[in-house]
C-alpha cells in the first residue's frame, strides 16, 4: 500500500487545528512517516502540492483567497476533510458576520469539530485514513461522557450548559471542569434547541441571551433553529 | 447446529477465514467465497438459509451479512456484500487470501423443516437475494421435499441484478418458476417485466398450502406482506427476513430491538404474525 | 522594476506575503500583506455578557491562546474591580509561563531552526538530527503539559474563569509537572549547544526603538507600566496615546509607530530591555548565546526566545514548587458584584506586548471592547528591518536576497491571526461571500 | 436465611478488613454527589446515601472496554482479565435486583464473558436505604431484596442486622466472627420491623404498574410520545444514569500502522438518532418521540414480556437527572389516565 499523500490547508482560524497536530510531540514523527507529506505550509517551507489523496481544511471561508484555496484544494483531492469548528460549523468568523462553513463552496466528504479538535480523535482519524476508512462519527452529544465522568449537572443547576446540543468526543471537557459547556464543537446529531431553551427560561434566563450563547459556535445551524421558540 | 465458537468462549471474538475467491455481481455487489482457516471448523460449521455471520473487517468494523450459499454444499461459505458504508467498502477493498474474521451463524434462519412437503414462494428485491439464494440452493438440493417452488425477484435494473448468470441457468431448470423484474431499463435483452416486485403477483397463482420467503427492502415490506395475504397465504406462513442496525448480532447490545424480540436472535426471519403482534417491525 | 515576492510565508502562523520592491541600486518598497480573513473579535463580544468575553478572545490565536486568556480575565476583572487571590494569580502565570514555553519552543525547533540548518522542516530535520528534534519535541510537550494541568486543554483553555478557576490542579499533577519541567530543562541544554553554533546573517543595522510591559518585579511578563527603550514609559492605561495605530492599504492589520517610527515588540525586545534582571539558568544561557544586548538584529529574536524558553522554564518551576509547598488551597472563585467600568490590561505575550481592553455596562455587557496584538505592533518594524536587510545584502542575488527575507520575516515570529483578528466590522465589511450564502 | 449482626461500630473495621483482601467498592461523597469508588484507606464512605450518580453496572459493563486487540495474520489478543476478588459494598435492593436484570441479558444465551468474569468475582453486600421523593422501587416490587446479594446490611440504628445469601457471604461472616453477633435477638426483630413499616410510609413516588405492558401497547401511536419528546434534550443522561439500560454499541480502531487494532464497545443510548439508522439512510426510529417510546416500551413493556419482570427497578436516577426534569412516572401515569396532562415537572 502506498503513502497516502495528505494537504495540511488554512483558511480564516486561529490555526489551532493545525498546532493540535504539531502538538502530537509522541506521535508527530510517525504520523509524517505514515503519510506522503505535500503541503503543511505552517510546518514546512517544501510543499509540492500536486494530486492528493486526503486533504485537511481548517478555518472559515471569510474573503476570496480563501475561496480560490479551498476550490483549488478541493479539485485536487479524493477526500476533504474539515477540521475544526470554523471550518465545519463557521464558527467564530460565521459570528462577526464574516465566516461561513466550508461546506457552503464545496464537498465535505468528513467533518472533525472542535475548537480545537482533539488528539485523540484527529490520530484516529488519521489511522482511520491511512487504512483507508472514513473516521467513525460520533453520534452522541456531550452529556454522555459527561454522565460517565459522574459529574454533578450544570443545567440542572441553572447553568447555562451547551453539552445536550453539542457533539461529543471532548470528553465533556468544561463540565468536567465545573465549567459549563459553550458548545464548542458545534452542533449534535439531534440539538433540541426549543427545548434546552425552554429549561433555560424556567431558570429565568433572557431568551434572547439563550440563543446567542447556544449559537456562538455553530454558526448556520442554531442561530435559525433556535429562534424559533419565544 | 455448530457454533464457530462453543457458548462458553468469547462470543465476541471472531474466527479467522480466508478470502477463496471474489466475483463481481453488481458494480456495488461483490460475491465473497471464504474458507475458515481452522480445517476442523470448517468442515464442521453449519447453519440454515436465512441465518447471518457478523463479517469483520478489521480495522474497520463488523457487519451482519447473510449467508448466501447453502449448507448442502460445505466447504466455502459465499456471501455476497454490497458496499454501503465504512465496513462494506473496507470489505470490497480485500483480494483474495487476505483474511476476514468471522462470528455465527447467528438469527433463527427460515424454518425449513416446516417448509418441506409445501409449496415455496419466495419473494425478493435487490440485495434481499442473498439469503434467499441460500434457501432456493437448499430447496434445489432437495427439490423432492418440497412441492412447487416460484422465485419473484425484483432489481432497480439490469446493472442492479445479482446473480444474473445464475438466474439464467435456473430459469431452465423445470422444477423451478423464476418471475423477474425490473424497476426500469432495458428489459429487451432477457423476458423481464417491468415494475416493482409486487407487480409480479398478478402473473401467479398461489396454491393453497403456500409458505413465503420474503426479503426486499425496508420500506417495501408493507406492500409485498399485503400482496402475499390478498392472494391467500396465512400470516403464519409469510417469513420475512428483516435488517436491523445491528452490532454484537447475539442479543447483548440492544440495538436491533423490535419490540420484545431482538432481529439478531429472535429473527432475522419474522412471520407476518410477528410483525401485527410488534408494531414497528415492518 | 524588480519585484521579490513571496507569496506564502512559511513555517508562521497564519497567512502572509510580502512583496519588496527593487529600484537600479535599493530597496525601493517593502509591503508585508498578512492576508488571512478577518474576525472582528471586538463586534462579537460587543453586547455580550463579561463573562463570554474571554473564551471568545482566547480563539483569537491558538498558539498564545492562554496569553489571551489570562490577559483577557484580567481585563474584565479590572473593569469591574475583581481582586482575585494570590494562588490565582500564580496559577494564571504558570499557565502563562506553558505557553510561552509551548510557543517558543514551537517556533525556535520548527519553525526557525531548519532554517539555520538548512532543511525544509522539522520533518526532514529529524532525519539528521533525530536526538534534537525528540529533545525538542519533549520541551515543547511540558509547555503544553502545563496548559493542560492548569487550563484542562492545551489549546483554548477551559477552566478559567473570572475570579478564579474552575477545578483546581490537584497536588499530583502539580508534582508531576515539576518533575516534567526538570527534566525539559535538562534537554533544553543540548539544543543550547546546538544553537551557540548557529552563525547569524549580519547586516547593517540602525537603532530601532523596542518596547515591553515593564515587569512588576524581577524580569517577567506582568506589569502595569509600558517601557520604550528611549526612556519614555508611560501607563498601560495610556496605551491608546503612547503609539499610533493606522490602517493600511496592503495588509489585514493595522500598523503601529511611535512618532513616526516603527518599534519592536517579542523577546529580543524585553531582553534588550530588562535581561539584564534575569537570574538563574536563563542569565546563563543569555551569556553563552552570546546575544549582543541591546540588539538591533531581529534575528536574535530567535536566540532572545531561548533565554526566554530557559526562564519559563525555571519560572513555572519556582511557582509548581510555591503551590507545592504551601499547598493547593481549595478556593472557589471569589464571588464579585457586576458594575460597570473599563479594564485596560498589557502583558508580554510571546511575540510582544498584548493590550486587551474591555468596557462594561451595568449589566456587565460588552460596550467597547479594543485588543492590539504583537504581530500587529511588529509590522511595520519588520518591513523597516526588510529595507535594512536588503540594503546590506543587496548584490548578494535575488535568490539569497529572498532567503534572507523570509529568515528575517520568521525572526519576527509573527502569528497572523493575531494581528488580523482586530478590524472592527462595520456593517460595509461585511463579506460578499457570507451575503451570498445567508442572505 | 442465616442472619447474624454487626454492631455500627464494627463496620468500618469490618470493611478495612476486607479492603486487606480484596479490591473493595464503596459509595463515596463527592461534592453533593455519591459515587461508588474503589475503597482507599480513610476514605469517606456514605453509609446513609439516596443514590449514586451511574449505578453499578459501571463495575460490570464499563462504559468503554477494549474487547479484543488484533495484528493482521495473527489473530486476537484480549485484555488480560482482572483477577482477584472484588467485594461490592452499599447496594441498595433495586440496584441489586438491577444487576439480576443486566444478569439475564448478558448470561443467558450466549455468555457474555467480559460481564461473567467481573460478576463472578464480585461478591456483593447490600445495604438498607430509605427513600426520597423520587424513588419508586416499593411500586416496581424491587424495595427488597431475598438473593442476588452474598451478605445484606440493614441499618437499625446502633446495629446492622446481616443477611447471608451465599456461601461466598457466610465464609466473610465466618472470617470475621469476632466482628459479629450470632444472636439475633426479640429486640432485634422488633426494630427490623419498625424499620420495614417506617420505611414503607416514606414514599411519595408511585407508578401503577398493573396492565402497564398492556397500556403502553394501546398506547403504541399516542400523539403523546412526540408532545413529552418536544422536551426531551435526547441528552443520553437517563440511559447512562440507568442501572438496566445496557445498550453498547462496538467499533474498531485500526493503529497508524494499518495493520493492528483493536475492537471496543462502549455506552449508548436509545435516544440517539442513529441508533436505528442503517446503511441507505433509512431510520426505524425517525421521530425522537419514537426513540422516547422506545426508552420506556423497553423498561416496562418488551423486558417484561420477555422476562415477567419489568427491566425498570424504580430506582429514581432518570428522573433525579433528567436535565430537563422529565420524570417517567408522570409519564406513565399521564398515559394511563388524562393523557393530556404535562408530564414535565
Ligand atoms: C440480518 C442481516 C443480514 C444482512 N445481510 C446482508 C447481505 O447479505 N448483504 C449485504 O450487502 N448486506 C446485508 N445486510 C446489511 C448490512 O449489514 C449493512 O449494509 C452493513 O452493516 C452496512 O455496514 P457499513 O459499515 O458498510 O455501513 P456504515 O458505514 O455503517 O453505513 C451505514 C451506516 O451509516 C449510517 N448512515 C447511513 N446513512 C446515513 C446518513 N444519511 N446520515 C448519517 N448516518 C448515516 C447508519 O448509521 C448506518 O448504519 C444485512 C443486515 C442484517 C441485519
Ligand atoms: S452538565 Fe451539561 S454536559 Fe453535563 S450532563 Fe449536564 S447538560 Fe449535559
Ligand atoms: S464541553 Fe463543550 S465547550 Fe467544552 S470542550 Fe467540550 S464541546 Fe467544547
Ligand atoms: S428507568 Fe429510571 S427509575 Fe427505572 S431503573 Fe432506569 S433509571 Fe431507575
Amino acid at each position: 500500500m502506498s503513502k497516502p499523500r495528505i494537504g495540511i490547508y488554512g483558511l480564516t482560524s486561529c490555526a489551532g487545528d493545525q498546532l493540535v497536530l504539531l502538538n502530537c510531540e509522541d506521535e508527530l514523527l510517525d504520523v509524517l512517516s505514515a503519510v506522503d507529506l505535500r503541503s503543511f505550509v505552517m510546518a514546512t517551507s517544501q510543499n509540492p502540492e500536486g494530486e492528493l489523496d486526503v486533504a485537511f481544511v481548517e478555518g472559515a471561508v471569510t474573503q476570496d483567497s480563501d475561496l480560490e484555496l479551498l476550490r483549488d484544494v478541493r479539485t485536487r483531492s479524493k477526500l476533504l476533510i474539515a477540521i475544526g469548528t470554523c471550518a465545519v460549523w463557521g464558527g467564530i468568523p460565521y459570528l462577526s458576520g464574516r465566516g461561513v462553513p466550508i461546506s457552503q463552496h464545496v464537498k465535505v466528504d468528513y467533518s472533525l469539530p472542535g475548537c480545537p479538535i482533539e488528539k485523540k480523535q484527529l490520530l484516529s482519524a488519521l489511522s482511520s485514513l491511512i487504512h483507508g476508512d472514513l473516521p467513525l462519527k460520533l453520534p452522541y452529544p456531550v452529556c454522555l461522557e459527561c454522565t460517565i465522568r459522574e459529574n454533578s449537572c450544570l443545567l440542572q443547576a441553572g447553568e447555562i450548559c451547551c453539552g445536550p446540543l453539542t457533539a461529543g468526543g471532548c470528553g465533556a471537557r468544561c463540565p468536567s471542569h465545573n465549567r459549563p459547556c459553550l458548545g464548542c464543537r458545534g452542533p449534535s446529531l439531534d440539538p433540541n434547541y426549543q427545548a434546552a431553551t425552554k429549561i433555560l427560561a424556567k431558570h429565568g434566563y433572557d431568551v434572547e441571551d439563550v440563543h446567542r450563547k447556544l449559537a456562538l459556535f455553530s454558526g448556520t445551524n442554531s442561530s435559525k433553529e433556535g429562534r424559533q421558540v419565544g | 447446529m455448530s457454533q464457530l465458537l462453543a457458548k462458553t468462549e468469547n462470543p465476541y471474538r471472531p474466527v479467522r477465514a480466508k478470502i477463496v475467491d471474489l466475483r463481481d455481481l453488481t458494480p456495488e455487489t461483490r460475491l465473497f467465497q471464504v474458507k475458515l482457516v481452522d480445517p476442523k471448523a470448517a468442515r464442521d460449521f453449519d447453519y440454515r438459509p436465512g441465518q447471518f455471520c457478523q463479517i469483520s473487517a478489521l480495522g474497520t468494523g463488523e457487519a451482519p451479512i447473510s449467508i448466501s450459499s447453502s449448507p448442502t454444499r460445505p466447504g466455502l461459505l459465499e456471501f455476497c456484500i454490497r458496499r454501503v458504508g465504512r465496513t462494506t467498502s473496507a470489505l470490497h477493498r480485500l483480494n483474495p487470501n487476505d483474511e476476514v474474521g468471522i462470528r455465527g451463524p447467528y438469527g433463527n434462519g427460515f424454518p425449513v423443516d416446516y417448509m418441506e412437503g409445501k409449496d415455496v414462494l419466495i419473494v425478493a428485491g435487490g440485495v434481499g437475494l442473498a439469503p434467499v439464494r441460500s434457501l432456493l440452493l437448499y430447496i434445489l438440493d432437495n427439490r423432492d421435499q418440497f412441492r412447487s417452488v416460484t422465485l419473484l425477484y425484483g432489481a432497480r435494473s439490469l446493472e442492479d441484478m445479482l446473480f444474473r448468470e445464475e438466474l439464467k441457468t435456473l430459469e431452465r431448470h423445470p422444477d423451478l418458476n423464476i418471475l423477474l423484474t425490473l424497476d426500469s431499463g432495458d428489459t429487451r435483452l432477457w423476458p423481464f417485466r417491468t415494475g416493482l416486485v409486487t407487480s409480479l403477483f398478478e402473473e401467479i397463482t398461489v396454491a393453497p398450502k403456500t409458505v413465503a420467503a420474503v426479503c426486499v427492502p425496508p420500506v417495501a415490506y408493507k406492500f409485498v406482506t399485503k400482496g402475499l395475504l390478498d392472494k391467500g397465504i396465512s400470516g403464519e406462513d409469510i417469513f420475512m427476513s428483516l435488517e436491523r442496525k445491528m452490532h454484537c448480532g447475539i442479543g447483548k447490545c440492544g440495538c436491533c430491538a423490535v419490540g420484545s424480540k431482538y432481529c439478531c436472535q429472535d429473527g432475522p426471519v419474522f412471520t407476518y404474525w410477528d410483525a401485527l403482534n410488534l408494531p414497528d417491525m415492518i | 522594476m524588480a519585484k521579490i515576492h513571496l507569496d506564502h510565508i512559511s513555517r508562521v502562523e497564519g497567512h502572509g506575503a510580502l512583496t519588496v520592491t527593487l529600484a537600479e541600486d535599493r530597496i525601493q518598497d517593502v509591503k508585508l500583506n498578512l492576508f488571512e480573513g478577518m474576525r472582528g473579535f471586538e463586534s462579537v463580544v460587543l453586547g455580550r455578557s463579561y463573562a463570554e468575553v474571554p473564551a471568545i478572545i482566547e480563539r483569537i490565536c491558538a498558539i498564545c491562546s492562554a496569553g489571551h486568556a489570562v490577559t483577557a480575565h484580567m481585563a474584565v476583572e479590572k473593569a469591574m474591580g475583581i481582586q482575585v487571590t494570590q494562588q490565582t494569580k500564580l496559577l494564571r502565570e504558570l499557565a502563562f509561563m506553558g505557553m510561552t514555553i509551548e510557543s517558543h519552543a514551537l517556533h525556535i525547533f520548527a519553525l526557525a531552526l531548519p532554517d539555520f540548518l538548512g532543511y525544509a522542516g522539522i520533518t526532514d530535520m529529524s532525519v539528521d538530527h533525530p536526538e534534537t528534534v525528540r529533545l525538542a519535541l519533549e520541551v515543547k510537550k511540558t509547555g503544553n503539559l502545563v496548559q493542560e494541568v492548569v487550563g484542562g486543554r492545551a489549546v483554548h483553555n477551559v477552566n478559567m474563569t473570572i475570579g478564579g478557576f474552575g477545578v483546581l490542579p490537584s497536588k499530583e499533577a502539580v508534582a508531576n509537572l515539576r518533575e516534567k519541567l526538570s527534566e525539559a530543562l535538562e534537554a533544553v541544554d543540548g539544543v543550547v549547544d546546538l544553537l551557540s553554533g548557529l552563525s547569524i546573517p549580519t547586516y547593517q543595522g540602525e537603532p530601532i526603538l523596542f518596547k515591553a510591559v515593564k515587569p512588576a518585579e524581577g524580569f517577567g511578563f506582568f506589569g502595569d507600566t509600558v517601557a520604550f527603550s528611549d526612556g519614555t514609559e508611560f501607563p498601560v492605561e495610556a496605551y491608546k496615546t503612547s503609539f499610533h495605530e493606522t490602517r493600511i492599504e496592503h495588509s489585514h492589520a493595522k500598523q503601529s509607530t511611535r512618532g513616526g517610527e516603527p518599534f519592536m515588540v517579542g523577546a529580543l525586545a524585553r531582553i534588550n530591555l530588562f535581561g539584564h534582571l534575569l537570574t538563574g539558568k536563563a542569565a546563563e544561557v543569555l551569556r553563552t548565546l552570546s546575544i549582543p544586548v541591546p540588539s538591533t538584529n531581529a534575528i536574535y529574536n530567535n536566540l532572545a526566545q531561548v533565554v526566554e524558553l530557559v526562564y519559563a522554564l525555571e519560572r513555572a518551576s519556582a511557582i509548581c514548587d510555591r503551590l507545592l509547598t504551601e499547598g493547593i488551597q481549595p478556593e472557589d472563585p471569589v464571588g464579585f458584584e457586576v458594575r460597570p467600568g473599563t479594564g485596560t490590561v498589557a502583558t508580554e505575550a510571546p511575540r510582544g506586548t498584548l493590550y486587551h481592553s474591555f468596557s462594561l455596562d451595568e449589566e456587565g455587557r460588552v460596550t467597547a471592547a479594543d485588543v492590539i496584538t504583537p504581530t500587529a505592533l511588529n509590522q511595520a518594524s519588520a518591513e523597516k528591518e526588510i529595507a535594512l536587510v536588503g540594503k546590506s545584502h543587496f548584490s548578494s542575488g535575488e535568490d539569497r536576497l529572498k532567503e534572507l527575507f523570509e529568515v528575517t520575516v520568521r525572526a519576527y515570529d509573527p502569528c497572523i491571526s493575531c494581528s488580523v483578528h482586530l478590524i472592527k466590522a462595520d456593517g460595509s465589511a461585511k463579506s460578499t461571500l457570507q451575503k451570498k450564502v445567508i442572505g | 436465611m442465616k442472619t447474624v449482626v454487626l454492631p455500627r461500630e464494627n463496620l468500618e473495621p469490618f470493611l478495612g478488613r476486607i479492603a486487606r483482601g480484596h479490591d473493595l467498592i464503596v459509595p463515596k461523597k463527592t461534592g453533593n454527589d455519591v459515587v461508588f469508588d474503589y475503597y482507599q484507606e480513610g476514605c469517606q464512605i456514605a453509609l446513609e446515601y439516596r443514590r449514586t450518580l451511574l449505578p453499578p453496572k459501571k463495575f460490570f459493563l464499563p462504559p468503554e472496554e477494549v474487547l479484543f486487540r488484533y495484528k493482521k495474520g495473527q489473530g486476537f489478543t484480549e485484555p488480560e482479565p482482572e483477577v482477584g476478588r472484588r467485594v461490592f459494598f452499599g447496594l441498595h435492593p433495586c440496584d441489586i435486583h438491577a444487576l439480576k436484570r443486566l444478569d439475564y441479558v448478558f448470561l443467558e444465551g450466549y455468555v457474555d464473558t467480559y460481564y461473567r468474569r467481573r460478576r463472578e468475582r464480585t461478591l456483593i453486600i447490600g445495604l438498607s436505604c430509605l427513600p426520597d421523593d423520587k424513588c419508586f422501587c416499593h411500586s416496581m416490587g424491587t424495595d427488597l431484596v431475598s438473593d442476588g446479594f452474598d451478605l445484606f446490611f440493614t441499618d437499625l440504628g446502633e446495629v446492622y442486622l446481616v443477611e447471608v445469601g451465599s456461601t461466598s457471604g457466610n465464609d466473610l461472616v465466618l472470617t470475621h466472627r469476632d466482628l459479629v453477633s450470632e444472636v439475633v435477638d426479640e429486640a432485634i426483630l422488633k426494630e427490623y420491623k419498625t424499620f420495614i413499616s417506617t420505611r414503607s410510609d416514606l414514599f411519595v413516588q408511585t407508578l401503577d404498574t398493573s396492565g402497564l405492558s398492556k397500556i403502553l401497547t394501546l398506547e403504541w401511536e399516542s400523539p403523546f410520545w412526540e408532545k413529552v419528546a418536544q422536551d426531551c434534550l435526547a441528552c443520553g443522561r437517563c440511559s447512562m444514569s440507568c442501572p438496566t439500560c445496557y445498550c453498547f454499541s462496538i467499533y474498531d480502531q485500526v493503529n497508524l500502522d494499518s495493520i493492528s487494532g483493536e475492537r471496543s464497545r462502549s455506552w449508548t443510548s436509545c435516544l440517539y438518532k442513529d441508533y436505528a439508522l442503517v446503511a441507505g439512510g433509512h431510520n426505524f426510529r425517525p421521530s425522537r418521540g419514537a426513540r422516547l417510546r422506545q426508552r420506556l416500551m423497553h423498561k416496562h413493556k418488551d423486558f417484561f414480556e420477555q422476562q415477567g419482570v419489568s427491566a425498570c427497578v424504580g430506582c429514581g436516577r432518570c428522573q433525579a437527572n433528567c436535565p430537563a426534569g422529565i420524570d417517567f412516572c408522570q409519564v406513565l401515569t399521564s398515559l394511563r389516565g388524562d393523557i393530556s396532562e404535562s408530564a414535565v415537572g
